[in-house]
């Protein structure tokens, strides 16, 4: 079933941020620091101001002395005496078009002394690295509980289970593996936009690419000093998220500029500031300690995840300013005895964000290559090795709830049966690999007011914006089935006025928390549409019953329509409204298992990876909208296959060298592998309806499954992603001791 | 990025020596310099130009030589310069190293970093790479050539 | 991007003089590809642009006298489309249809390609093997340069300041030739290449030795690479693993690649030798079969 | 610096001032309001910005304004015809051809050129004519489906 906002998509007529187009409305541009740590001596902006078209040029002394960020305050708007990254904003111009913008960048002058630079994580920890936030401890928000005497390290969180002394005494081999993982963007085709006009009355209107409209008000508010009730954030679609578009990026300057120049202003970041200022995946290094007993159950993991923060911290979102997917270091094998370390660490890099499954797909590649590594050293099979230590019912998840209802078995098996897994091998250089994960189902807060309209229908207002995966529709359907309505009778729109806080979308979380807190809301209002329409039909409520979208009076017969009973309203003729929050800090004890198969083929003589065939099984509940649900099943795969085998933003000394979309190469419709999906289906997700999460299920395994496959195929093992065809070949060249 | 020069001179050390810590000599042997004034006993202010096909680079700035070490046969400096047209610069630091061969003849090691930076920077690193390197070399040939005859 | 005045002549003439006048202040834009981007990206600050998009006459494909005559405006698209160059140069076709995406075909031409002399453009190295030559003319006149003189170095070419480059000259390819363009595209499929490689066979069909052969590069020199001492090998000789490996290996000494995304200097180096391999080999296959 | 250019965009005529360097793409979407082409990469690799000159799909980000003088111009906002939505738009909703829907306007405009030249393409053709057209959410595959779905409908617009 097709999307409710599918014809303002096909016919051009949605609207994005960039698209808002306001009388008299100006653009915004800012200058970006060449230097990746350096100290601002001074600026000029002299000539600038006197260029036409001019109407504002701002530098740091022009605002409040600030910080901001997702969860902890530590970057400045605009940079304050000091930058930490090549690309980081020193100073930004507001001028009649965009070109005139352009144009007076130039030729601001800013001097600069440069400073010691650290770029790589590990470099970053050492005693001698220069440090990039010496206030680090002093910044708003930051976690006092997660802090660490490590140079750099803003964020250090242990996970444990059992006690790992112990669990390394039961065994009787113990493997270590080292893995790294690079920087890639989340590749949305929409950069970040931001809009603000400030009205005669000082209300601040915010048009911008962010999923999490009632946060980045309550961010907004804190770093222009405005109170919330002054700021609307319009919603906007959103040219897609993946992650990525939880921060406020440029509209605090759009206020700033708006608020010196008295007119709207724009601002919309190129691709290349995209590549160069965005907020990638964090660069990643895993270090797994195993401990495996003589039968070949893993009694012990240690596991030490390091990311690469960049100059700030603040596009993490968490409590803790860390990235939660090195929690799942263990796997999806239930072992007694874990200790997990993530250090979150600055360097004089582009910062880091969030994207598709954070931390999950650079642990998970540990993880499952590290499975196959271990399985061939102890001579085992690296199924019957994964089977033997799969997680079962009643284990415990590090950071997780005591698991229920585990379906990993049944979805690595539907995998292999979908597979030429148990046919011979083929042809030379050509191989098999797989891998599985798993993902809880992400909590926090939603919102939502349902009002029964005028009309008849049923009007779903909503705080979450429609980042592309269907959410909307997903409410629509939702609240249709609890009501026993047509779709078209239930018109979701969105409202972040109405809603003091919200997690919005992100985190696999819109299904489950905005599903529940939709039903809920539907259910109420069900039983005061049943209350008015009694009294209407003057009985008693238990005399009523709701058929055909009426309701009708058993005895009498006599009916009343929804446009009917909403005229009639409730007490005191108000309209009948239900506004409901919920907010869910305890996930479910229901995770969700994902297990691929890839075949790929090698060729020897160039390096080159083709993928022959993709199997991807998912452990799923009810599914509520298949076209949707299969959608963000693909969409993730072929991400995974991105950073399995092409995506890296590649950095020398700071500079990203891959700034636009032909050197940093997503994927395109002809390098898709052929696809089977496996839906293992039983009811009972903790979902309405029974429905789990799938956003982030198919992007985390595949980067393992690929690296697992080039093993079985040419017997050459790689501990970094992406697996280029010029690193296959050197292997190679070294494997066969040269002789190609 | 780092750029390393070797070349043999059929010269001695000292006149090598002396005849590259006069700033003449080095701007007449690096290729695109157009203008190189003397500020101070360590400081020049400059304009080089470079072309990368269509795209012409002017930088200004300054050359100071930081180190100067007659006992070792060493010499560092310093190069910062903004192309500001483009919005971008360089910054450089180049050494040069003499080793006694003999009598008369010396090897001349020149080693550079630099950091292309702004726009510059932005645009095609692989090409500016290319571009130093074949600049570093010509310095080095001039150089020999200007002091007796070149032996690559 | 930088402010400029657009011309937009309707005759060469005219285009000719205003070059004379502006020379170094004024670009020649046609397809604008590869031109809009530096200009937006303000790499290039041109006072003049003046636009080929109105002038007639230079967007044709004619053939003639063993020839094949290609206007400078010719589309990309039209080179993979046209009737003429599918069936009397259908590796012109083929290279040219391997060029980035559609939408970039649409507008690029061919005289744009070769003068913009990005080294890892494709149908340069095609048309260099297949013996091309360009026409260029200036209000001073008109000379012809064989497409192996007239690239320089990275976007660098003989072009003049007031030159236009006007048409190319392919000549036929002789009969019993076999040609070919392989891409090597290691990461995506609308990548540029890492390397490509152009092979041109022409076979003695009695003793099936090479008559002559042409070997182009792209992607791993300053300019598309001809090896001619790779080409000096082959001729007089029966195809043969041995004499592809020793022509690869030659070819490999003549590269001078830069490291960048596509890959570093020494892998697209190594990659060079193996396409050369499997170009020949295909040109060769192409030859036997091909029917005069 | 402006210059005064006619373009008929989506069958409409119109004249507009614009300064030499107006971009194609800034001239569609500031200058007559037609925000659906959408802007991504900036340097014709994406799609997002394809809009159909005289029938062709081009950039619209790496043309001149200056190119579309007395030319014909086809945005998304062009295939509908009477409210009617073209098969390759209907298509693309009804097999989920679109997620976040900010590469679909490209989408659909090329796809739309491909089946006015083949009424009937394989998959391969339609991968080769696509190719140009980056999409991050659908991993393509309903993508192709979309247009193979197309081609079974009727032809919408006209």
């Amino acid at each position: 079933m097709g999307r409710i906002e599918g014809p303002a998509k096909v016919t051009g007529e949605a609207k994005y941020t960039a698209d808002v187009l306001l009388p008299g409305m100006i653009w915004g541009k800012v200058l970006r620091s060449p230097l990746p740590h350096a100290k601002i001596v001074s600026i000029d902006t002299q000539e600038a101001e006197q260029m036409p078209g001019i109407l504002a040029v701002l530098t740091a002394k022009d605002l409040p002395d600030l910080l901001t960020g997702r969860l902890v305050y530590d970057m400045p708007v605009l940079a304050i005496d000091r930058v930490r990254f090549i690309g980081e904003k020193v100073a930004v111009v507001a001028a009649e078009d965009p070109d005139m913008a352009e144009d007076a960048l130039a030729s601001i002058d800013v001097e600069y002394e440069e400073m010691p630079a650290v770029f790589d994580a590990h470099e970053a920890m050492k005693s001698e690295a220069p440090l990039l936030h010496p206030d680090y401890r002093s910044y708003a928000h930051a976690p006092q509980k997660f802090f660490s005497d490590i140079p750099n390290v803003h964020s250090h969180v242990t996970w444990e289970l059992g006690d790992i002394d112990k669990g390394f005494a039961l065994a009787k081999r113990v493997f270590e593996h080292t893995f790294n993982t690079p920087a890639v963007h989340q590749g949305y085709i929409e950069p970040h936009a931001s809009v603000v006009a400030i009205d005669p009355d000082g209300r601040v209107n915010v048009w911008i690419s962010n999923k999490m409209p009632v946060r980045a008000r309550e961010l907004l508010a804190d770093v222009i000093e405005i109170p919330e009730e002054r700021i609307v954030v319009h919603l906007s679609q959103i040219g897609a998220d993946f992650g990525g578009k939880g921060s406020l990026m440029d509209a605090p300057l759009c206020y700033h500029l708006a608020k010196r120049t008295g007119r709207p202003v724009k601002m919309v970041m190129t691709y290349t500031e995209e590549l160069m200022a965005g907020n990638p995946r964090h660069p990643t290094s895993i270090f797994l300690r195993t401990g495996v007993t003589e039968e070949g159950q893993i009694v012990a993991r240690q596991a030490k995840v390091v990311f690469n923060s960049g100059a700030y911290a603040a596009f993490k979102p968490v409590p803790f300013v860390n990235i939660p997917g090195a929690k799942d270091a263990a796997g999806v094998y239930g072992t007694p005895h874990i200790r997990i370390d993530a250090y979150s660490v600055y360097a004089n890099c582009v910062p880091s964000g969030h994207f598709r499954a954070p931390g999950d797909l650079q642990v998970n590649f540990a993880v499952e290559s590290s499975m196959d590594m271990i399985a061939e050293d102890l001579g085992l099979d690296r199924l019957e090795f994964r089977k033997q230590n799969f997680l079962k019912d009643g284990d415990w998840v590090p950071g997780g709830p005591q698991l229920e209802e585990v379906r990993v078995a049944e979805t690595l098996a539907a995998a292999v049966k979908a597979s030429s897994w148990n046919q011979p091998k083929s042809q030379p250089n050509r191989g098999l690999g797989l891998a599985v994960s798993h993902r809880l189902i992400g909590t926090g807060e939603a919102n939502t007011q349902l009002t029964l309209k005028e009309d008849g229908t049923i009007q779903v207002l909503t705080p979450v914006p429609e980042v592309g995966t269907g959410a909307h529709t997903i409410l629509q359907q939702i609240v249709a089935e609890t009501l026993f309505l047509p779709l078209d009778q239930v018109r979701v729109e969105t409202a972040s006025e109405i809603f003091k806080t919200d997690s919005g979308s992100g985190a696999s979380r819109v299904t489950y928390v905005g599903g529940q807190v939709v039903q809920q809301a539907a259910g109420e209002l069900m039983k005061l549409i049943l209350a008015a329409g009694a009294k209407g039909l003057g009985c008693a409520e238990n005399e009523v019953v709701f058929e055909g979208g009426r309701v009708v009076h058993s005895e009498s017969e006599g009916s009343l329509s929804l446009a009917e009973v909403a005229k009639l309203g409730g007490d005191g003729k108000s309209a009948l409204r239900v506004k409901k929050s919920l907010n869910l800090s305890e996930g479910p004890p229901i995770t969700t298992f994902t297990a691929q198969v890839v075949e790929l083929e090698v060729d020897p003589e160039t390096g080159q990876i083709r993928l022959l065939d993709v199997v991807t099984a998912h452990d799923v509940g009810t599914i509520i909208n298949p076209l949707g649900h299969q959608g963000q099943i693909e969409g993730g795969l072929l991400q995974g296959v991105g950073f399995g085998l092409i995506e890296e933003l590649r950095m020398e000394d700071g500079q990203v060298s891959t700034l636009n979309l032909g050197d940093y190469k997503l994927p395109n419709i002809r390098d898709i592998p052929p696809l089977t999906t496996v839906l293992v289906e039983e009811e009972l997700g903790p979902a309405p309806f029974h429905g789990k999460a799938i956003g982030e299920s198919s992007i985390t395994p595949t980067g393992a499954a690929i690296a697992n496959a080039v093993y079985d195929a040419v017997g050459v093992r790689f501990h970094d992603l992406p697996i280029t065809a010029e690193k296959v070949y050197w292997a190679l060249q070294q494997h066969s001791g040269g002789e190609g | 990025m780092k750029f390393e020069q070797t070349c043999t001179i059929a010269a001695g050390p000292l006149k090598v020596w002396n005849f590259l810590i006069d700033m003449e000599n080095v701007s007449r042997c690096l290729p695109g310099v157009e203008s190189m004034t003397l500020v101070d006993e360590d400081t020049y202010e400059g304009i080089f130009k470079i072309r990368v096909g269509p795209i012409a680079l002017k930088f200004k700035g300054t050359l100071r030589v930081e180190e100067r070490d007659r006992d070792n046969w060493h010499v560092g400096m310093r190069v910062e310069a903004k192309d500001r047209r483009l919005g971008g610069g360089v910054r450089a630091y180049l050494e040069v190293d003499l080793v006694e061969k003999g009598s008369d003849e010396t090897q001349l090691n020149v080693k550079l970093e630099s950091h292309v930076l702004g726009k510059i920077g932005e645009f095609g690193q692989p090409v500016m790479r290319k571009k130093t390197d074949a600049l570093l070399q010509e310095f080095a040939r001039q150089v020999s050539q200007e002091l007796g005859g070149d032996q690559g | 991007m930088r402010a400029f005045e657009y011309r937009e002549p309707d005759n060469l003439e005219e285009v000719l003089s205003l070059l004379h006048d502006h020379g170094e202040d004024a670009k020649i834009i046609a397809g604008g590809t590869a031109l809009v981007i530096m200009l937006n990206q303000r790499l290039i600050m041109p006072s003049y642009l003046i636009s080929l998009r109105k002038l007639a006459g230079l967007n044709s494909v004619d053939s003639a006298d063993g020839a094949l005559q290609l206007g400078a405006l010719v589309t990309h698209r039209e080179m993979e489309t046209s009737p003429v160059i599918r069936d009397q140069i259908p590796v012109l076709a083929e290279t040219f249809r391997q060029v980035a995406t559609l939408r970039i075909r649409n507008m690029a031409t061919v005289g744009g390609t070769l003068a913009h002399a990005d080294p890892s453009q494709d149908s340069p190295v095609t048309l260099m093997a297949l013996d091309a030559r360009v026409g260029l003319s200036s209000s001073g006149g008109s000379r012809e340069v064989p497409l192996d003189e007239f690239f320089t170095d990275y976007y660098e070419t003989v072009l003049q300041p007031d030159e236009l480059l006007t048409h190319v000259q392919v000549p036929l390819p002789k009969p019993h030739t076999g040609s070919i363009y392989l891409k090597f595209l290691p990461k995506t499929e609308d990548d540029y290449a890492t390397v490509g490689v152009a092979a041109s066979v022409e076979i003695e069909p009695s003793s099936q030795l090479c008559r002559e052969c042409r070997i182009v590069l792209g992607g791993v020199a300053p300019t598309p690479l001809r090896v001619k001492e790779a080409e000096a090998l082959l001729s007089g000789q029966k195809l043969a693993p041995e004499l592809l490996h020793k022509a690869a290996s030659v070819v490999q000494e003549h590269t001078d690649p830069i490291s960048d995304s596509r890959g570093a200097a020494d892998y697209k180096r190594e990659m060079a030798g193996v396409c050369v391999r499997r170009a020949l080999e295909q040109a060769w296959q192409r030859a036997l079969t091909e029917s005069p | 610096m402006t210059h005064t250019i006619r373009l008929n965009v989506n069958g409409k005529e119109h004249t507009v001032e614009v300064p030499s360097r107006r971009l194609l793409i800034d001239c569609l979407r500031y200058d007559l309001g037609l925000t659906g082409t959408k802007e991504g990469c900036s340097v014709g690799v994406c799609g997002a910005c394809t809009v159909l000159m005289d029938g062709k799909p081009i950039s619209s980000c790496l043309a001149l304004a200056l190119f579309a003088d007395g030319k014909e111009i086809v945005t998304v906002e062009g295939l509908a015809r009477e409210g009617r939505l073209d098969r390759v738009q209907q298509a693309f909703i009804d097999y989920g051809g679109l997620q976040c829907g900010i590469c679909t306007p490209g989408m659909v405009v090329t796809a739309k050129a491909l089946l006015d030249e083949n009424p009937d393409p394989t998959v391969d053709e339609i991968k080769e004519w696509m190719m140009g057209n980056l999409c991050r959410c659908t991993g393509y595959y309903k993508i192709i489906e979309s247009i193979q779905g197309a081609t079974a409908l009727e032809p919408g617009g006209e």
